[in-house]
């Protein structure tokens, strides 16, 4: 994003904003993450403990879950520029 | 900017601490935001398998990925355009001004 | 609403922070919209393009919400102020 | 103003800039909004048919927004007359005060 | 949780934030169940007016509703307590 | 203060009227918040039976609703633990951070 229309002051408080936004973000993916993965890989309640096929489940969950994010973030960047480019000419 | 087709948000002097500018941007990251993650929510449902055997993405599910991020993307922009054609601001989202 | 109670600047400081709330709740509706239709109508990803049929999918289906938005909204408003004379007794 | 059969939210001096009755207005008009969010979907889910053949609402579907909206609104304020009664405020929803 | 790090001005500022945060949590609690209820008990539209079965379904649905969300609470706040001890030693 | 075994969210001066201290233990309290919903509402989908022809708990309902809720709570634990490991904060959740 181009802030450059923003003089200094207004370019701080962006950043402040903007971080604290960015770990409201980060906690929501992962709780978000959390809720995914409980929801497909946790079915069996006999038990309290996770079984060791649960924990594996959750762990290669989580792993996809991230590359996955990863992935889109980098088609949407990509994308995202590709528009901008357009637009503004 | 130009995301969904539209300009910078109009300049809504909302009274608070933070200049129009800023808030117009802040505006634009958070729509930004919110497509995004319904895009990772909506593609994880179409394109990963639950049966999670391993943790890394196969073949079939990166292009899946790939693709559906496209048209993703693809459709929100006609979609907004569309809304646009119709000035829709006024229309059925606007269901609760008559409150 | 009645917001009659209200002295001057509380009504200009309510009519500010409604005005950027709807425009907030537009932006909402907007995107629920794009993400409800595309998971109905796009579920081919052998190809990145959207097919003529997809896009006539999503065409219908956004035309089709903002109808049935609208109508919720005319029926919402009448129940609402039925509801408001009733109590307001 | 009575939505859900309650008064005006309690005065709650929240400390910020705006007087008691702007955030208690505020209050009221984003639960209003949510209820009518939460009835959106849930009627679209209940009477729209999913295969998109057109974009017009049927008679069928039109009939069924209808209702749908007057049940909805007639079981929210049931369950709302419902928990005053319980004084649910001190219940189930608390589960999280003892932290 | 502990708030005994806060200087008198934070504890008060926190406790009137969080009041607030109560007051929503609790209405966005309602609604959720409202929409929870309704979606499972309410399938017939050929009529306006609640039939007697679904409102009966919906009072239990709700009463269900409260009493699970009491229960998750207790277990949430032992195992919550019980987790700060560990890692506080 | 350490669920999912963090530390006190880092200060992050960010601009507003309340104290670092303040806004850091806000951001605990909605993060423990969000966590308690989702159990709420994971948990109801896997364990509460939705013919309700009574309005308690049954037996089997309540014993499935315990167990619910420490696995919830021991994957989330788990799931934390591995994120922290990953150093995931630059990792994927940062998809965005390139814009």
């Amino acid at each position: 994003m181009d802030f450059s229309q923003m003089n200094a002051a207004e370019q701080a408080q962006m950043s402040r904003i903007l971080e604290k936004k960015q770990m409201q973000d980060f906690l929501k993916m992962y709780s978000n993450l959390v809720e995914r993965c409980f929801t497909t890989c946790c079915n069996d309640f006999t038990s309290k403990a996770l079984s060791s096929k649960e924990e594996q489940c959750l762990s290669h969950c989580a792993d996809k879950f991230l590359k996955h994010s990863e992935r889109v973030g980098a088609r949407f960047a990509e994308l995202n520029a590709e528009q901008m480019g357009v637009t503004d000419k | 900017m130009s995301f969904l087709g539209r300009g910078p948000a109009a300049p809504s002097s909302a009274g608070s601490l933070s200049s129009e500018r800023v808030e117009a941007a802040i505006q634009e990251v958070e729509l930004i935001t919110d497509v995004f993650n319904r895009i990772v929510s909506s593609c994880h449902s179409k394109c990963i398998n639950q049966r999670y055997l391993d943790g890394e993405l196969s073949k079939g599910e990166s292009v899946c990925i790939d693709r559906c991020v496209a048209k993703f993307f693809d459709a929100n922009k006609k979609m907004g355009e569309k809304l646009q054609a119709m000035g829709a601001s006024a229309g059925g989202a606007g269901g609760l001004t008559s409150l």
